[in-house]
């Protein structure tokens, strides 16, 4: 399982979804991996030909048909294409979506799962570079999912799918080809639940979806330099796992998180404000937050990789914390 | 003409027209008590729409309304009870109070949430259709919206997925605007800001069915909606309807400009004194009267048969007013209720 | 000063920047205060007429006009109407306008100023109460100004023309009849940074906005029970001033964030955050934040009102930490 | 038919459109070498539109594009060496190598940033228009976008703003799917998917002046692009142009599929032996090699004046590449510059 790659097991994961509910439809068809891997797509797009909705560039349009389908009893996978693209559809994924159910006193249901190739792909430069998750956890009645690892992908879409909620899921430009670098927890993965990936003493690092595969890398160069330090994914941003990064926190004392999103009103900043109320007096040390800078994405890889929470940076923020 | 209707299905169409009508009466009294939260919509004038257009439809078509969906609501066969304890924020509303005014639905009547925001259903719509083709259900999806939520890129973008497929989709663009001076950039709140005059024209170079109804006329509205639904069921895909209402004069902001609805006007043909300045709205524009007067020229209904309709119809929403004012604000708690499906 | 009302300070600082400079132009028509107080509006939109260009419904359409009239030369004023219509133009307002100074290598200006009635307004059921500020912070290269005074208004309007960036200016619908409860600044408001409107010694007290007005009410009601409260207005959200927050709450050791926003990336979480880092160990309690609960905006006035972060939360909030 | 030029202008249009052809190879070699970030998609087989258009500008309009913007850049007279050192991410670029090949820009020559979203360029353009009309300047916007961008609701709404207030733009659209089967629902990534079957339909029912323009004719898009610009500096409002242009066979993504152009197949008429499977674009899609022959055929140029223009332009080039490969990366520092204006 661990040498699955993540976009494998994703596009197995769709499949198997599929096979086994023929309500389960794809809107959009640009998705799963983007262009860049469409040899990986393209079986599954085959086998199921029929039950896939090739749109016009019309991320608003085809999202808002989304919420509708799964009105009527379908349950849409949407796909739009870069993560940039759902801004064009903000209408109808933030204040069309997740209000029906709630406005409707919970008697219509609205599951529709939105997907994007969020975040920061290596000169996509700034208008194709947006990591709207953060921006998507200020809207009440949105589930959002931002898995990092092959092995939960199953089990997170399956448990999506059944808790008929309106998702936006989170892919990133850069996961499709990662494997899963330590073994998969016991216990399946659960909506609200953060994993810790790889349980450790001396320091806490937070992530997801990119961002964790980097924080695995970095607990794999701190190992070497004898530090032993405890990764968590957080797998759902909403609802959030608070509790799990707490416990942790309230051992090693140590926190690193590191983020793609901008700074302010960041995944970064709800993690580390959780330690001014929730969590207070567990930090032995000031927090590290690795965001990217607020600039918008320059297209050069040298800047861009600059301004990156890269391995390098967490493993230095990391060290900087156990020193 | 309403001659396309039998004699059942006439007097049936009246009553809910003059529900619909005392209906937003009583929303108006209720504002003026200071008794309704936020702003809302009436539907008064465009009665005969809504009518006409749900006449025809089946219990599993879906029905897509905006901001002005209170005539839809009880068009529908919504429950007046439900429906007004809604606008009020009360518990006994069909959202238990969550909803209000611009967000009316009624789910066991394949109603869904209205949405307040322009255009914005349309897309959904289309949704709902795709749903039922997929699912391969004899069904439509019907969309009513205002002339304004065509200056959306949104509705551009439903139509052209509508029409791509061939959904069955009854699209209904309730132009109350009729009377406003047409020619573009006039930039009123409620006036058309559009470069295309006609609205047809953009459906009809998508390659959808296109048709303008007088939405005075309930009897074209039910044809023209009756032969729609055949297409849409039929795979001939989309229509695009433009119903053209005349704005009723106190559409802006709802006041009752034109007083309470006397419904022997249509046989007095008076027009009250006081309400001199808007006689063309007693004369003319007012559906409800018109209908009434169509009627009683077909014999369809004498005006005692009419009267006693009326009377009926404003027991039950009177009724409706005690219901709601009776019902309990929701409970504190049921504010942290439904974000999630259980 | 202090008695004007914040709408009407705010017609007066658009009409004197509109007298001072021809280039700049109203886009949209629909704002300042909305249909409610359109009678105090009437005035500006008469003398300035030929200058206001009325638009149709096509938020998209005429925010990307602003976009283009700015790097045309105009200082155009987008009035957006309800914050949540700036959803419809969110790829304008977040990947178009933001970017084009910097991805242009500094060349092309970009000076138009979106703004909206945004917020909690009673009664506006989900669809009309967006609270999108906190979204805004996560874009990189718009400016996001949210003020609470009558005082600030004018000089943080001319500030934000003179800046040339592109900028979000956050309206509360109930803001309008505000007046100011506590006298001006001496130094007049400058971009980026907070104001200590009310010195006190006990607890700092964080708002901006109409939030900011519940605030200094809760100071009021704090010093009848003998409790120096500090209230800071944020004013600014991007550039954000934590600075000052840091300094007050070095002196209160105690804090309370006011914020209508959703919880979870929140400016209150912003806020808090700042204590996991920069600000470490300056809390002596747990922060207190007052966020609107994670659940659509119902329409019912006691639903809607019991999860406001009212005076009367604030109020209780900083007794519990003063306690 | 390029009659309508003068001979300077017609050698004039010759060397930018080789410009854009030779620039464009540079660009797909430094690919395969892998020195481009990002992908990109190149101008090849629409040299003529973009020339066309660009030969009837003033220095004060506004130029604006979308991701396929590299042809317009160049016709507009951008530096080759600036714009190809932007395409590598170097310090030597437009941008200093923040922007990169999807958002090309010569603030200078009144070329504001591309963009990269589809259609999110026109309603940008539509407000350059407004702000040159306040500012009473006697110039127009011109906008190129792909068919595509027709599908989204911003395109809508953008046209609709123009017809309103009759604003000074000139909205081209470059129609590279001509071959393409044009029945709605293909569904392929750069194939049409708009239930509108003439894409012109939309601009004409707004009241704008519409005209549909063979790609291939240099002349006539020149023509049409004068009097298009005349009419809106007269205030006689925009103009929407779909520009029919045969698919490259290279489009989907950049590799030279067709070879380097060889200028001299304009007078040998060969088809190389290796490239027979696209021996429509050798004999008649390539506007390049089309627009050589036309003058070749009238007599404005010889060959060996065409290969001489050939000769200075690919040294040209040659000089753009020296000059992008040699250019620095930018400095780590200037990631966090130019945020704000100074
Ligand atoms: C996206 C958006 N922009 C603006 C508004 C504010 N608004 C509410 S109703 C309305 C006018 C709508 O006109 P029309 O669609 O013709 O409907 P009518 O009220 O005439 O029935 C406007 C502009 C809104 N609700 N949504
Ligand atoms: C809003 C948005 N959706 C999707 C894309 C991805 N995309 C980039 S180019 C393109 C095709 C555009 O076709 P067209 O407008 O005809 O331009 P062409 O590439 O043919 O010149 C698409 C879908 C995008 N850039 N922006
Ligand atoms: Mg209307
Ligand atoms: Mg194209």
């Amino acid at each position: 399982m661990e040498h699955t790659m993540f976009g494998e097991a994703k596009i197995k994961a769709v499949g198997d979804l599929m096979r086994d509910d023929e309500r389960v439809v794809i809107i959009g068809g640009a998705g799963f991996g983007g262009l860049l891997h469409s040899q990986y797509v393209k079986p599954l797009f085959e086998e199921f030909d029929s039950r896939i909705l090739r749109t016009p560039i019309a991320e608003l349009g085809f999202c808002g048909m989304g919420v509708g389908a799964a009105i009527a009893g379908l349950y849409p996978i949407v796909t739009i294409g870069t993560g940039s693209f759902a801004f064009e559809a903000w209408p109808q994924i933030c204040n069309e979506a997740p209000n029906i159910t709630y406005m409707s006193g919970g008697q219509v249901k609205v599951p529709v799962m939105f997907q994007a190739l969020v975040g920061i792909r290596i000169s996509g430069a700034a208008q194709h570079s947006a990591r709207p998750q953060a921006m998507l956890m200020q809207v009440a009645g949105l589930q959002v999912i931002a898995p990092a690892r092959a092995a939960d992908v199953g089990p997170l879409l399956k448990a999506a799918r059944d808790s008929e909620r309106p998702t936006f899921w989170i892919d990133h430009a850069l996961l499709f080809e990662e494997t899963d670098l330590y073994p998969p927890a016991k216990t399946p993965p659960a909506l609200g639940k953060a994993e810790i990936v790889r349980a450790g003493k001396d320091v806490t690092i937070v992530g997801y979806s990119i961002d964790l595969v980097r924080c695995l890398k970095a607990a794999v160069e701190l190992e070497k330099e004898g530090i032993d330090a405890e990764v968590i994914d957080l797998r759902t941003l909403t609802p959030l796992d608070w509790e799990t990064v707490c416990e942790s926190v309230g051992r090693t004392g140590r926190l690193v998180v590191a983020d793609e999103c901008y700074p302010a009103a960041s995944v970064a900043s709800e993690i580390a404000s959780i330690f001014a109320d929730k969590g207070f007096g567990l930090l032995k040390k000031p927090a590290k937050r690795l965001n990217f800078p607020a600039v918008p994405v320059p297209l050069s890889p040298p800047l861009e990789i600059h301004l990156l929470p890269t391995v390098s940076k967490i493993v230095q923020a990391a060290k900087e914390l156990v020193a | 003409m309403i001659s396309v209707l039998s004699k059942d299905e006439c007097l049936e169409a009246l009553r809910k027209m003059l529900m619909i009508r005392r209906f937003e009466e009583a929303c108006i009294d209720a504002a003026q008590e200071n008794k309704v939260p936020g702003h809302f919509h009436v539907y008064i004038g465009q009665e005969a729409t809504g009518v006409g257009v749900m006449a025809t439809l089946d219990p599993g078509d879906y029905v897509h309304s905006t901001h002005r969906n209170h005539g839809h609501l009880i068009a529908r066969g919504a429950d007046p009870n439900k429906a007004l304890a809604e606008i009020l924020g009360k518990a006994g509303g069909y959202a238990g109070g969550k909803a209000g005014t611009l967000h009316g639905c009624a789910p066991d009547l394949n109603f869904p949430l209205s949405s307040g925001i322009v255009a914005g259903i349309l897309p959904i719509a289309v949704g709902t259709a795709y749903g039922l083709r997929v699912r391969k259900l004899p069904n439509v999806s019907v969309v009513f919206f205002g002339d304004g939520a065509m200056e959306e890129g949104a509705a551009y973008e439903a139509l052209n997925l509508a029409a791509l497929w061939k959904l069955p989709v009854l699209f209904v663009c309730e132009n109350n605007t009729a009377e406003v001076d047409r020619r573009p950039g006039g930039g009123q709140y409620h006036a058309p800001n559009m470069s295309i005059i006609e609205l047809t024209d953009l459906a009809r170079i998508m390659g959808i069915t296109t048709q303008i109804v007088d939405g005075l006329d309930l009897g074209a509205v039910w044809t023209a909606a009756r032969d729609a639904r055949n297409r849409a069921v039929n795979g001939e895909g989309p229509t695009f309807f433009e119903i053209r209402t005349n704005t009723w004069p106190g559409g802006q902001w709802p006041t009752l400009v034109t007083g309470r609805t006397d419904i022997s006007h249509a046989w007095t043909n008076e027009v009250p004194a006081q309400y001199e300045k808007n006689a063309n709205w007693f004369k003319r524009n007012d559906p409800v009267l018109s209908v009434a007067r169509e009627m009683l020229k077909l014999g369809v209904a004498s005006h005692t048969e009419i009267e006693a309709i009326d009377i009926r119809v404003r027991n039950e929403i009177d009724a409706a007013v005690k219901f709601a004012n009776d019902s309990p604000f929701p409970s504190l708690e049921s504010a942290l209720t439904d974000v999630w499906p259980n």
